[in-house]
């Protein structure tokens, strides 16, 4: 038996019958703590329904449902929550692509029907939906990664003295780790006028396997290794990623395939066309993007294509555009070996409207396909822009393209502030380099900095090599000097201040200071501010006869003109872009192979 | 001390190979279905007792009733995806589970968690620590009829709950320490709230040292009752508070520091007797040992930094193939998580290592014959076991 | 006719006819223009003259109805960009054979000078229905001008690629 | 230390490479003929006294169970995982009852749920966990468990959801345009 104190001190257990309970007496709307995991609220603005949400979760309890039309970006989906399913781990804030979506700190809901149980956050309102308090992750989201891999590039003082190309490409370690970034939700692909399919080719990285990420390239786009380089990359401004960080540079790692697979290699696994030919003829006239990969694809399907191209080499705004520190010429001839390899004819220094006219071509094949692009350079038309010392920045890159002699003066005055105006300003700037020992390159935009129309990176490369880039500058005269040894000769630019460029609507209604005149000293002012189709090919019977749109050719979505017999395509149809004119001659090539083919049927 | 000794005459005698045989049809015994409901089990699980009289012949452990193949969802969820279930294998201490299966993946995967997160997951650890103890404590009463010692632990366990939710989001299953880290620092204030808490803590305990342990129906219920040879321990498989309460100084924080304990000042509590007051009276000793490592913690822990390190997109993530175990010192002894993997987006092979696994089942059969009925629930109950984790 | 209108002052009828005068003959000068603009751009030179004929149109009703016809000899003061509104009319320098971008800045040109006029005639006549008439008439060819603006950007500066 | 202990035990038994995880755990291939001599010398000589834990993984490309015997020192904070591979075909591993009783439950759960045989381990047949199974053992690679749940439960009436590319495609260019 033990002491008596055992027997006494369990009474002490008494005390507590005078104390207040500690239970509560109603626990229903006792709010839970601040980062409480309840209920789920969705920014349904912020959302971009990229499904990630969905992906993760371990219980299947969320379902992406339409809730509005898709729009670049934004699928239009929201996630449905199945709460008989949610163990409310939250790994969906986590993952969360935009931080949108969160819980609140509800955690009591009482109802007769479990289906009101499943509802979408965010649009089924909900008591607790503008609840500040509840589950947050801390700092950005951190379950996929946030930061792009950087892309090795040549110093600026190792490239301002020539054309070589100065991004390097990923290395295999690089281009896993950016690939792994990817949540594969494919917002992108609808954003990609050719509609790449982007998730699956950055998969095939992952896995190494780039004999599949190229043939998944060709599946959709025969000028991958080019547009690994040079394409404005629209995807990546659809990526879910850059919501919290970089997007994914979709563009360097399609350019990592490529450059990972050998030509001989590439040529294997594309193949030629495996089809009977079908004795039809297709004319494509320029061997731009567009009509060559519209000759790629009528070739695979077994016609017989022939290209015609006024420049002695193929590959239109892509070799003469496009600088070669860009794009060198050797990647895109082996783009071009391979559709060539298709069988296709490329006839170089042929100007239709010239050496053959329309209708000879039209008399000899059975389609053909216009895709003639944008190769004349617009002009300000202010006063002095007539006469020597001023250029366009198309017709300057061309020459420097095919080699030809261009003036290269000390001082040079770009104006524009598109692509092409950084692609002149930096050409110019590696002439003068060697030419010179120094770069006097001049832009002026009517656009600020804000509404610049160049890439950011352009931009960037363009100060890094000297150039000098003056925004908000409205041009109003080439001046040249009025008397003198040098009489006639361009002494500069006179231009105004732009106070605003649009009105508050967007639109463009320049507003000038007149007071803030600025004489820009140059020696050759260079227009960069946009550009025209040639269409005077055509001739004036046939300019007749089409119907036009408010400047284009009308042409049907398939690309068919108002004449059965004519298609167009590319730039000259929908404006300045390399994967939109893939995308263009795809479809062309669609409509006409469908037109070849009911010709055969009717044959038959 | 009075004690009933019965006449062992009318008893079955073992074989030449140490077994009994036991023939229903005589009459002379009793099947008594001890759980899956009984106030006296520990979770879902029973004890199919045959009794001659009232002592226990054979005691036969059954297990199933919850079973969900944990070991086997998580073969068909990705790395990250495993992490929401794992908690569910033990209720009342959760945790273990998420931090063995979060350090296993950090190890094949090549990840280290930051400074920061090894502290607060310690923090977490001894946090679930004391509210199953806080379980243990109150269930060792109620088996012996003081259902009071229950109320009051329950109800400091709740107020440990309140520091769990507003530290992780949760109340029972945290979700809290994820591979790569955990998903937050300490709420503003926590230190000082969680004070309060462990004062209130010691309040209460003081009151069950005096109800309880200086009470002479608990220890004559208790002592020299459901004795354990240490000798049994290793082949049995027995650790952590079972086994400290027969001498054997064995704690993983100790011999195999884990997480920061290498960095915490902290004793063993041993007890000698190995039955079930010792048992009891490790785990309430032992409960002091947590609350002064979380005062301890909280102390010394850094004020800031990183809590989860970088990792690669889970939604596709793969761990080279390899194989790994990862233990530490539960509340009811060594909790390990083995992982295998091969290579692939999902583990190969995942296999719990709860305590309970041989504390409930090789070795409460081995312990039960000759028990008497009324003691089978208080020596259940001081085995400190948790069904879920033996059937995952 | 030419000596009248440089004259000071003016009655609101004529200031009004004078305006409705420029756009019938900038109405004519497009339609003469139609058939020598290739077909590409004839929806340009097209959309000009729908414009301006429904400007003429818009003059005329304005004239015709009651409220008006009770100011109609209001006499006004006759803007200073009347001198060049009337220079407009009689000068149009444009070639031939022009292209898009000539006739877009031709008309642009032009619609400056409308702006300006009624911007002026707004400025001068005394709030009542008038000024509201003249405010209003400013206002349409700021609007026709931005549309034109917009629609030079788009046609000439389209950034390159 | 566990590299001098493999060498040591090298020279007796079949071993395969030490595979090391971390500085106190290795694991090594060991036949399955040598490991009752192993495990014995394993524990009364080198301390490896406590059986961790004993679980098995299904090789199924490879046709072959992995027995994973988890062995450990505590004083001398050393585990040696060792790994015992069995046809898959006719799975049968030795019972090690007799070295730790704790292991029969082991033996049993691994007959039941990988249906490997430990011939002479106590009540090895007896249902562990399952009642009335009469599928394959469950815990093997090609026991489905999303089919098995599909068979036996239904869906939830009127889920339905939608992946965000081909949504996307259908909406905006249902012509598939390629």
């Amino acid at each position: 038996m033990g002491s008596l104190r055992d027997v006494l001190s369990p009474f002490t257990a008494w005390k507590h019958v005078i104390e207040t309970p500690v239970t509560i007496r109603n626990p229903i709307g006792r709010e839970a703590a601040d980062g409480y995991r309840g209920f789920h609220q969705n920014d349904i603005e912020k959302c971009i329904g990229c499904g990630s949400c969905e992906v993760i979760c371990q219980n299947a309890a969320i379902d992406m449902v339409p809730v509005s039309d898709p729009v670049d970006g934004d699928s239009g989906l929201r996630p449905k929550i199945d709460y008989g399913r949610c163990c409310w781990c939250a790994l969906c804030v986590d993952v969360c692509m935009t931080g949108s979506l969160t819980m609140s700190n509800e955690y009591t809901w009482v109802d007769t029907d479990p289906d009101a149980f499943r509802f979408i956050p965010g649009v089924d309102p909900k008591p607790w939906d503008d609840l500040e308090k509840g589950y947050r992750r801390e700092g950005g989201r951190v379950l996929t990664g946030a930061e792009r891999v950087e892309m090795g590039e040549l110093a600026p003082e190792a490239r301002i003295d020539n054309f070589d190309e100065i991004v390097a490409g990923y290395t295999r370690e690089q281009a896993m780790i950016e690939a792994d970034r990817c949540v594969e939700c494919g917002l992108c692909v609808a954003t990609c006028p050719a509609h790449m399919d982007i998730p699956d080719y950055i998969a095939a990285i992952r896995e190494g396997d780039y004999d599949l990420g190229l043939q998944i390239l060709y599946e959709t786009n025969p000028f991958s290794e080019v547009c690994g380089r040079v394409c404005t990359h629209k995807c990546e401004t659809a990526c879910a990623a850059r919501h919290e960080g970089d997007p994914i540079a979709i563009r360097w790692l399609k350019r990592h395939i490529v450059d990972n697979v050998s030509e001989d290699r590439r040529l294997e696994i594309v193949g030629t066309p495996q089809t009977l030919p079908t004795r039809r003829k297709v004319a494509i006239v320029g061997a731009g993007p567009a009509g060559l990969t519209a000759a790629y694809d009528l070739a695979r399907q077994g016609h017989a294509v022939t290209v015609y191209e006024a420049q002695d080499k193929p590959g239109g705004m892509m070799r003469f555009g496009i600088p070669e520190y860009r794009l060198p010429y050797a990647a895109l001839d082996r783009d071009i070996a391979v559709i060539a390899a298709q069988g296709v004819k490329i006839e170089t220094g042929v100007r239709i409207g010239h050496e053959i006219t329309m209708d000879r071509l039209r008399a000899e094949n059975d389609a053909v396909v216009l895709s003639i692009g944008l190769h004349i350079g617009r002009s300000t038309r202010i006063p002095g822009t007539e006469g020597g010392g001023v250029e366009t920045a198309i017709d300057l890159l061309r020459r420097i393209t095919a080699g030809e002699e261009v003036p290269v003066p000390k001082q040079v005055l770009v104006i524009g502030g598109g692509n092409v105006a950084m692609d002149i300003a930096r050409s110019m700037a590696r002439l003068q380099k060697v030419k010179h020992g120094a770069v006097g390159v001049t832009v002026t935009a009517l656009e600020d900095f804000a509404h610049f129309l160049a890439d950011r990176e352009e931009i960037e490369e363009s100060l890094e090599e000297g150039v000098e880039i003056i925004d908000a500058r409205g041009p109003q005269e080439v001046v040249r000097f009025k008397s003198g040894n040098r009489k006639g000769e361009v002494k500069g630019l006179r231009s105004w201040a732009v106070t605003s460029i649009f009105d508050d609507k967007g639109r463009f209604a320049p507003q000038y200071d007149q007071g803030d005149e600025r004489l820009h000293p140059a020696e050759m002012v260079v227009e960069a501010i946009g550009q025209a189709a040639d269409v005077s090919i055509l001739g004036e019977d046939l300019t007749e006869a089409l119907d036009w749109n408010r400047g284009r050719l009308a042409v049907d979505v398939a690309g068919r003109t108002s004449e059965p017999w004519l298609w167009a395509a590319g730039d000259a149809v929908h404006g300045p872009d390399v994967i939109t004119a893939v995308a263009d001659g795809h479809r062309v090539a669609a409509s006409v192979g469908a037109m070849l083919m009911a010709m055969g049927e009717v044959a038959r | 001390m009075i004690r009933f000794e019965p006449d062992r005459s009318q008893y079955p005698q073992p074989g030449d190979d140490g077994k009994i045989e036991i023939d229903l049809e005589t009459g002379k015994y009793l099947k008594l279905w001890h759980g899956p409901n009984h106030p006296g089990i520990t979770g879902n699980m029973s004890v199919e007792l045959t009794l001659c009289g009232d002592e226990v012949v054979e005691g036969k452990t059954h297990v199933g009733y919850l079973h969900r193949g944990f070991e086997k969802l998580m073969e068909r969820r990705t790395f990250i995806q495993v992490f929401p279930i794992v908690c569910r294998v033990c209720v009342p201490e959760p945790d273990f589970n998420e931090w063995c299966y979060a350090q296993a993946v950090e190890e094949l995967a090549g990840i280290e968690a930051p400074e920061m997160a090894q502290w607060i997951r310690t923090l977490i650890l001894e946090m679930g620590r004391f509210n199953s103890y806080m379980m243990a404590m109150g269930g060792i009463g109620g088996a012996l009829g003081m259902g009071v010692i229950g109320q009051w632990m329950t109800y400091v366990r709740d107020l440990m709950l309140d520091r769990f939710e507003e530290m992780t989001g949760a109340r029972i299953y945290h979700m809290f320490i994820l591979p790569g880290g955990v998903r937050g620092h300490l709420p503003e204030g926590f230190s000082e709230r969680m004070e309060e808490v462990l004062q209130t803590a010691e309040r209460y305990l003081a009151d069950v040292d005096k109800a309880m342990f200086t009470n002479a129906v608990f220890k004559a219920r208790t002592k020299g009752v459901g004795v354990i040879d240490p000798a049994l321990f290793e082949p049995y498989g027995v650790t952590g508070p079972n086994a400290r309460a027969g001498g054997v100084a064995k704690d993983l924080r100790k011999d195999a520091p884990y997480l920061v304990y290498d960095q915490l000042e902290f004793e063993v509590v041993t007890e000698t007797a190995s039955d079930i007051w010792a048992r009891a009276r490790v785990r309430r000793r032992d409960i002091d040992v947590s609350i002064a490592l979380i005062r301890q913690i909280l102390a010394k822990m850094p004020k800031e930094g990183p809590v989860m390190a970088k990792l690669p997109n889970v939604l596709h993530w793969k761990i080279p193939r390899g194989e790994t175990y990862v233990a530490g010192e539960s509340s009811r002894g060594e909790y390990g998580y083995y992982l295998v993997t091969d290579g692939s987006g999902y583990p190969r092979r995942v296999n719990v290592r709860g305590p309970s696994y041989t504390h409930a089942m090789a070795l409460l059969e081995h312990l039960i014959p000759g028990t008497n009925i009324a003691d089978v629930a208080a020596l259940m109950v001081s085995l400190h076991t948790y069904p879920p984790e033996i059937e995952r | 006719m030419k000596t009248e209108k440089l004259s000071q002052m003016a009655t609101a009828e004529e200031v009004i006819e004078a305006v409705a005068e420029f756009s019938r003959e900038a109405h004519s000068f497009y339609t003469d223009l139609v058939p020598k603009v290739t077909k590409d751009i004839r929806y340009l030179v097209e959309d000009l003259a729908r414009a301006e004929l429904a400007h003429v149109r818009m003059l005329s009703d304005l004239m015709k109805s009651p409220d008006m016809r009770d100011h109609l000899k209001d006499a006004i003061r006759r803007p200073e960009a009347d001198r060049r509104f009337s220079d407009a009319v009689q000068a149009p320098e444009l070639g031939d054979k022009p292209d898009d971008q000539q006739v877009l800045q031709y008309a642009l040109a032009r619609e400056q000078v409308a702006l300006e006029e009624f911007s002026e005639l707004a400025a001068n006549t005394p709030p009542g229905l008038l000024h509201e008439v003249f405010s209003f008439l400013a206002n349409e060819e700021t609007r026709q001008k931005a549309d034109l603006e917009a629609l030079y950007y788009e046609i000439v500066h389209s950034g390159g690629v | 230390m566990m590299r001098d202990l493999h060498d040591h035990l090298k020279t007796r038994y079949r071993l395969g490479d030490l595979a090391e995880r971390r500085g106190n755990l290795a694991f090594v291939d060991v036949e399955r003929a040598d490991l009752r001599a192993l495990l014995v010398e394993l524990r009364d000589v080198h301390g490896f006294t406590h059986l961790s834990l004993l679980t098995a993984v299904d090789w199924i490309e490879e046709g072959r169970f992995q027995l994973t015997y988890l062995m450990n020192n505590r004083a001398a904070n050393r585990t040696l995982g060792l790994r015992v591979f069995l046809d898959r075909a006719d799975p049968v591993g030795d019972t090690i009852h007799d070295l730790w009783p704790t292991a029969a439950t082991y033996q049993r759960e691994l007959r039941e749920m990988f249906g490997i045989a430990f011939p002479g381990s106590p009540r090895v047949d007896e249902e562990f966990i399952l009642e009335g199974w009469t599928d394959m053992p469950p815990y093997r690679r090609d026991f489905d468990t999303l089919a098995y749940s599909q068979q036996t439960f239904s869906d939830r009436e009127g889920r339905e959801t939608h992946d965000p590319r081909s949504h996307m495609a259908k909406k905006l260019y249902p012509e598939g345009q390629r």
